[in-house]
């Protein structure tokens, strides 16, 4: 029977659809599990493969590849995937350029793909598509909370992005919602290790606070060197540059940062907590908020799965739509481009037993949608 | 802006400077005296940071992590030289790219093999962690201070060891005729080891130094070995001289460059506007620099024994 | 007497304190073979660098049929008509003599940015080569790449390339290095007949191959002309006894 | 025939063998790579102008490959947006013709190889190497912050550009175009190689000063090499492009001007089919690695390594015995 249906997807595409409710789901993970960004990637796997082990279908099959970080292995294995694996659904990526790189074409291809992290604009908008879902959140939410909390806080801020596509929207996204004056708007290189000019700079210009965009290793040295600079202006920032992968590297030094964020592990609701204590037996460590978000996406497709057959493209979209799930994060639902609505929260950075973590520090936005929503049309 | 900003942006530069000037050095003593461009170096600069950030965590001491660090990159830098890199110094400079090339690949990933993705944590140590007030009421670094200091007191070292020293001499021979050094009768299989484990020295103590300051991680030692290369090609390939100044010139360019060409831009468009492309021609201004440099002088600053 | 081919006029070229070639003057007649005689470390080969192009004097003026070259660059000096042979045997090794040869017969005719027809069926550029080759005798050897070449043949092979060249004058540095008396006694005969096609400025040591083929000699020690004139006024010169031929 | 003209035709039949053969044993996926080893090997065959004839170890064609992208990518992007591109001066239409995007990345292409090897030329040696790689890094810098283009993100192109004739969507023809290409520009190689300008390309890589002393000036024949080569490469870039249907400074990297000179000592430096030996190893290798372990570059690192220590010569070198100049 089964190699019947095998030649039948080989020989005749997508006549198949008969057969649908036998019909297995197949996914593809491209992540980034070797280099320097392959904490994330590494989490990304782990809380999507949780959520699939707890369900217990074994009519789910992921495969998972490793794209390095780099965009043209990503397509490379998104071909792959698409045209010999003949996967269902895509989902894993954690970088924006390399989202860029593979979501248009497997769209284009009639593939679903749900995101678990990366979030640029340009998908979000105009140039949107009825099969990209994005489980987490809009690259702009967490600047644009950053921003909404420093209007109560802060009148002078000081702001600093890399120069590239997500810093530029980083510090627009901030500039969005923050009312009072910005000092300077700094943008530093793509990889810079040294910040000590930036630094100099931050001394001499009399803001109240800084808002920093510096993801992976790039926070991590700003803010030791921020620390060592004896500079005592506070800083806040997106979630990316305090979250549970990078703590432990930047030390002390990250103790009271206030972060923007939509998940902390001190959440109050039953969900996180079961979450959050299954994680910890499984892996045996803290999830970081890409654990949450791929453990969403992955929840989200096995609920439009339980509803509708894969192969009917517009009937599991609509049940992807719905959100049928009980996210850690509390509240989520789609908004009408496919991107979430959902609660954000500034956390502030604490030893807990000895261990850097996020605690939940106030609520900034209450089912916050995107700025780029009324641009999809389709 | 005032004048205290000014001299702390100077300092920078010079930090900067002096910290590339460590891996310079190295870089361009291993080529004036065996002939070979070692794209490795900049892995050696890794292995100091790795070592560093590992030996502090187990004995809780800096210190020790640094003598590790320098201890850990000569012997790494000894022993690729007897496996790997002798075999290349009669080879082109095809076969040395293509072989320390592979070299970075291996490197990298057998780290990550042995530490992992996440980055290590590496802080300075306490004695250094204070700041000294600089004329105008503002603060500086310590530490970052120590760093300019123990980059002098390198240059002079190495200046010393080269023209006073024994080793000095013979490192002198290798670099103007290799066969005289044999005819001297000193073992030149030695020598070259030893020269180039005291580059790999420099490097990993470079990388222990600035691993304090950032993320101590696979891959860090890249972009530092572009910027080592564009140092030692403005200064000419060999000079030790030639690396000191083009290493000073080269950290101030690119922390002014980055200071001050996003307010120039500003002065004619708008903040955003400027701050982007300011941004992108003072991350080219080295560059730039180094291409007007070569126009005027292809051999470099100071063009070295070759 | 005709004009000069090569005329030097008071050159000097210093490295540090070491002065290589100091208020050197000399002149090239058509027809003749002048030979360039010193002790080992003269400043023999930094002329012939001068002359050719490889090394700027500091002071003084080079003229070749004429006209001043010094401000020239290498390959224009070559251009001219000013044919040269190395002391280390300088060749392309990988390519075949034939294709050696080739390559000067191409730079005389001209562009060099030729990007489509094949070379080696190009009869306009074989024939003057093998032509060449067979002046030196060396037309049964042309396929054999010049890395494979005995020293004698490539001191050879350089000639050829010099002939191929159409020079109007020829640099010729120790062409009898390393040959054996066969071979030194075919290339004399050779270079004999030469200098009727163009004068020869001539680096030896072989003394013997130097009185049989020079026309006149000028002596240089450490970087000084210190002689000059015909072969018997150069061997009765007492000052040339003393410093370079040793009292006999 | 020589043996090396067999190895050669053996090598062309091989790569276009595979997508035929995976088509046939329902692995489609391999044409996608296929294709990839074409557009690598392409890229390397520009390399292998400067490189293999010329000496010129440039660590900087990435630049040139990024080049091509990006103008595939800015022209494309243009045409979907149907907004002109304005360059101050005149401001053209996009395009989604890989004629006319051909022509313009080589034209740019080559412009910026006049500029680079018009400063990089007056040197030589590691000079050369180190000076072609801060150029290609400045041309990555300058890709990833200029914001116009996506910078870092890369651009994506939504649909494949159109060649006249042939439905490029379809992997197996628009691998037939990109082999096409290769194979076309193998033949203007070789004519190269064999011509007056390659006898003098070929002996300046072998003795600078013989070509200058019979008055051939071995800059300019360099710079016309070093140009001609960007061009291939940056054509290779434009190829590249419409395979991934995306560009990013990664294309400009500097591992990537690293794997090209990979590939071309893979397959055997200067030889004509090199390139496209050592691009059919490297993109299988990579393949299969990377499908059996995450730290498959160790292993790369490794089998590099020996490669260059232990067997000179490459593919090529090894099947058909070292090169004969006629």
């Amino acid at each position: 029977m089964k190699s019947i249906v095998k030649m039948g997807v080989i020989g005749l595409a997508l006549s198949v659809s008969d057969l649908a409710m036998a019909e297995p789901i197949k996914i593809g993970m491209i992540t980034t599990l070797s280099g320097g960004g392959a904490g994330l990637g590494i989490d990304t796997r782990d809380g999507f493969m949780l959520a699939i082990k707890q369900a217990g279908n074994d009519e789910i099959e992921v495969v998972t590849e490793d794209d390095g970080q780099r965009p043209e292995l990503a397509v490379q294995i998104a071909d792959k995937m698409i045209q010999s694996d003949q996967v269902d659904i895509l989902t894993g990526i954690v970088w924006s350029n390399l989202a860029m790189a593979v979501v248009p074409s497997a769209t284009a291809q009639g593939k679903f793909y749900v995101s678990t992290n990366a979030a640029p604009a340009a998908l979000a908008g105009a140039n949107c598509h009825p099969l990209y879902f994005n489980a987490a959140y809009q690259n702009d939410n967490l600047h644009e909370a950053a921003g909404e909390y420093a209007n109560g806080t802060y009148e002078k801020m000081f702001i600093m992005a890399p120069n590239y596509p997500a810093g530029q929207d980083s510090l627009t996204g901030f500039k969005r919602y923050f009312e009072g004056e910005v000092t300077n708007e700094v943008y530093t290189q793509v990889g810079q290790t040294d910040y000590a000019a930036e630094i100099a700079q931050i001394r001499d210009s009399g803001a109240d606070a800084v808002f920093m965009f510096l993801p992976g290793g790039m926070g991590i040295a700003f803010m030791k060197q921020y620390a060592q600079s004896g500079v005592d202006i506070p800083v806040t920032g997106p979630g990316f540059s305090f979250s549970q992968d990078v703590l432990p590297a930047i030390g002390e030094a990250a103790l009271g940062v206030k972060n923007s964020g939509q998940w902390a592990p001190d959440f109050d609701n039953e969900a996180s907590k079961a979450f959050t204590a299954a994680f910890e037996e499984e892996y045996g460590r803290l999830p970081s908020i890409y654990a949450v978000q791929a453990y969403d996406a992955a929840q989200l497709i096995l609920s439009a799965a339980a509803k509708a057959d894969v192969k009917d493209q517009e009937a599991f979209a609509a049940a992807l739509m719905e959100a049928d799930i009980e996210s850690p994060r509390g509240d989520f639902s789609f908004n009408t481009n496919r991107h979430p609505i959902q609660d954000i929260y500034m956390m502030e950075v604490v030893d807990k037993d000895g261990v850097l973590t996020n605690a939940t520090l106030e609520k900034v936005f209450d089912d916050h949608g995107d700025a780029y929503a009324e641009q999809c049309t389709q | 802006m005032s004048s205290a900003l000014l001299i702390e942006q100077l300092l920078n530069g010079l930090q900067l400077g002096v910290m590339l000037f460590l891996m310079a050095a190295g870089l361009t003593l291993i080529f004036g005296v065996m002939g070979l461009i070692n794209l490795a170096h900049g892995s050696l600069y890794m292995v100091g940071a790795f070592a560093c950030a590992w030996v502090s965590a187990q004995t809780g001491s800096f210190w020790i992590g640094l003598a590790a660090s320098l201890a850990a990159a000569a012997a790494m830098g000894a022993l690729v030289e007897i496996l790997v890199i002798r075999r290349l110094y009669k080879r082109d400079h095809l076969d040395q790219v293509l072989a320390t090339f592979a070299l970075i690949l291996i490197f990298s990933e057998g780290t990550r093999y042995l530490f992992g993705s996440v980055p290590l944590y590496l802080n300075v140590p306490p004695e250094l962690a204070g700041f000294v007030v600089l004329s105008g009421g503002s603060r500086y670094q310590l530490y970052r201070l120590a760093i300019i200091g123990v980059g002098i007191a390198v240059a002079i070292g190495l200046w010393l060891l080269i023209s006073k020293t024994r080793l000095g001499m013979r490192i002198r021979a290798g670099e103007s005729d290799r066969e005289m050094i044999g005819a001297l009768g000193v073992d030149i299989r030695t020598l070259y080891t030893i020269v180039f484990a005291l580059g790999a020295a420099l490097a990993g103590f470079a990388g222990a130094m600035v691993g304090a300051l950032q993320s101590v991680q696979v891959g860090m030692g890249e972009p530092v070995l572009i910027l080592a290369f564009v140092v030692i090609v403005i200064g000419g390939i060999g000079s030790i001289k030639g690396a000191l100044v083009g290493a000073i010139l080269v950290g101030l360019i690119d922390t002014m460059g980055r200071f001050l060409v996003p307010q120039i831009f500003a002065l004619f468009m708008g903040t955003s506007q400027a701050a982007t492309a300011g941004a992108a021609v003072a991350s080219m201004l080295i560059y730039i620099v180094m291409a007007i440099i070569l126009a005027v002088r292809p051999q470099g600053l100071f063009a070295g024994a070759r | 007497m005709a004009e000069p081919v090569l005329s030097l006029k008071g050159v000097s070229k210093s490295f540090g304190a070491l002065k290589a070639t100091e208020n050197v003057s000399l002149d090239l007649y058509p027809g003749e073979i002048h030979a360039l005689i010193g002790p080992n470390g003269a400043g023999k080969s930094t002329l012939i660098h001068q002359i050719a192009g490889t090394l700027r004097p500091d002071t003084g003026e080079i003229s070749f049929l004429g006209e001043r070259i010094d401000g020239l660059k290498v390959a224009e000096r070559a251009r001219r008509g000013l044919g040269r042979s190395f002391q280390v045997s300088s060749l392309a090794p990988e390519f075949s003599a034939l294709r050696n040869v080739m390559l000067a017969v191409q730079s005389v005719q001209g562009s060099s940015f030729r990007f489509f027809k094949p070379v080696l069926s190009d009869r306009s550029l074989v024939d003057p080569a093998m032509e060449a080759l067979a002046r030196v005798g060396l037309q049964d050897r042309a396929r054999v790449p010049a890395a494979e070449l005995s020293h004698g043949e490539r001191r050879q092979l350089e000639i050829a390339i010099a002939l191929a060249l159409g020079s109007k004058a020829f640099l010729l540095d120790e062409p009898m290095a390393g040959m054996g008396p066969e071979g030194s006694k075919a290339l004399t005969g050779f270079l004999s007949e030469l200098r009727e096609e163009a004068p020869i400025l001539l680096v030896e040591h072989d003394m013997d191959a130097v009185f049989a083929l020079a026309d006149r000699i000028s002596v240089l020690v450490y970087g000084r002309v210190i002689a000059s004139g015909s072969v018997d006024e150069v061997r009765a010169d007492p000052e040339v006894r003393r410093a370079y031929l040793g009292d006999e | 025939m020589s043996r090396e003209t067999y190895v050669n035709i053996a090598l062309a039949l091989l790569l276009l063998a595979i997508p035929f053969a995976a088509l046939q044993w329902g692995s489609p996926f391999y044409v996608t790579l296929a294709t990839r080893m074409a557009i690598l090997a392409l890229a390397a065959v520009g390399l292998n102008l400067a490189l293999g004839l010329g000496g010129l170890v440039s660590f900087g064609h990435a630049a040139f490959f990024g080049v091509g992208g990006y103008a595939a990518g800015i022209l494309a992007s243009h045409a979907f947006n149907m907004q002109p591109l304005n360059l101050g001066i005149v401001s053209f239409a996009g395009t989604n013709s890989m004629l006319v995007i051909w022509l313009v990345a080589i034209l740019v292409a080559g412009l910026l190889a006049l500029l680079i090897g018009l400063i990089s030329l007056r040197t030589s040696g590691v000079y050369f190497i180190m000076i072609t790689l801060a150029f290609a890094q400045m041309t990555y810098y300058f890709a990833i912050s200029w914001p116009a283009y996506g910078g870092e993100d890369g651009l994506s192109i939504l649909v494949r550009n159109q060649f006249p004739g042939i439905n490029t969507m379809v992997p197996l023809s628009f691998f037939l175009l990109c082999y096409g290409v290769l194979i076309a520009v193998l033949i203007l190689f070789a004519f190269l190689r064999d011509s007056r300008f390659g006898a003098a390309l070929q002996a300046s890589r072998q003795n600078e000063v013989r070509v200058a002393s019979v008055g051939i000036a071995p800059f300019r024949i360099r710079l016309a090499a070093f140009v001609l080569s960007g061009m291939i490469t940056a054509l290779a870039g434009a190829l590249y492009a419409d395979l991934n249907r995306f560009v990013s400074p990664s294309m400009m990297s500097w591992h990537m001007s690293g794997e090209f000179i990979v590939l071309i000592v893979l397959g055997g430096v200067g030889r004509l089919y090199g390139p496209v030996a050592g691009a059919m190893l490297f993109v299988m290798v990579e393949f299969l690695l990377g499908g059996m372990t995450d730290r498959w570059q160790f292993f790369l690192g490794l089998g590099l390594l020996a490669v260059v220590l232990f067997a000179r010569g490459g593919i090529v070198g090894a099947l058909a015995g070292k090169v004969r100049h006629g």
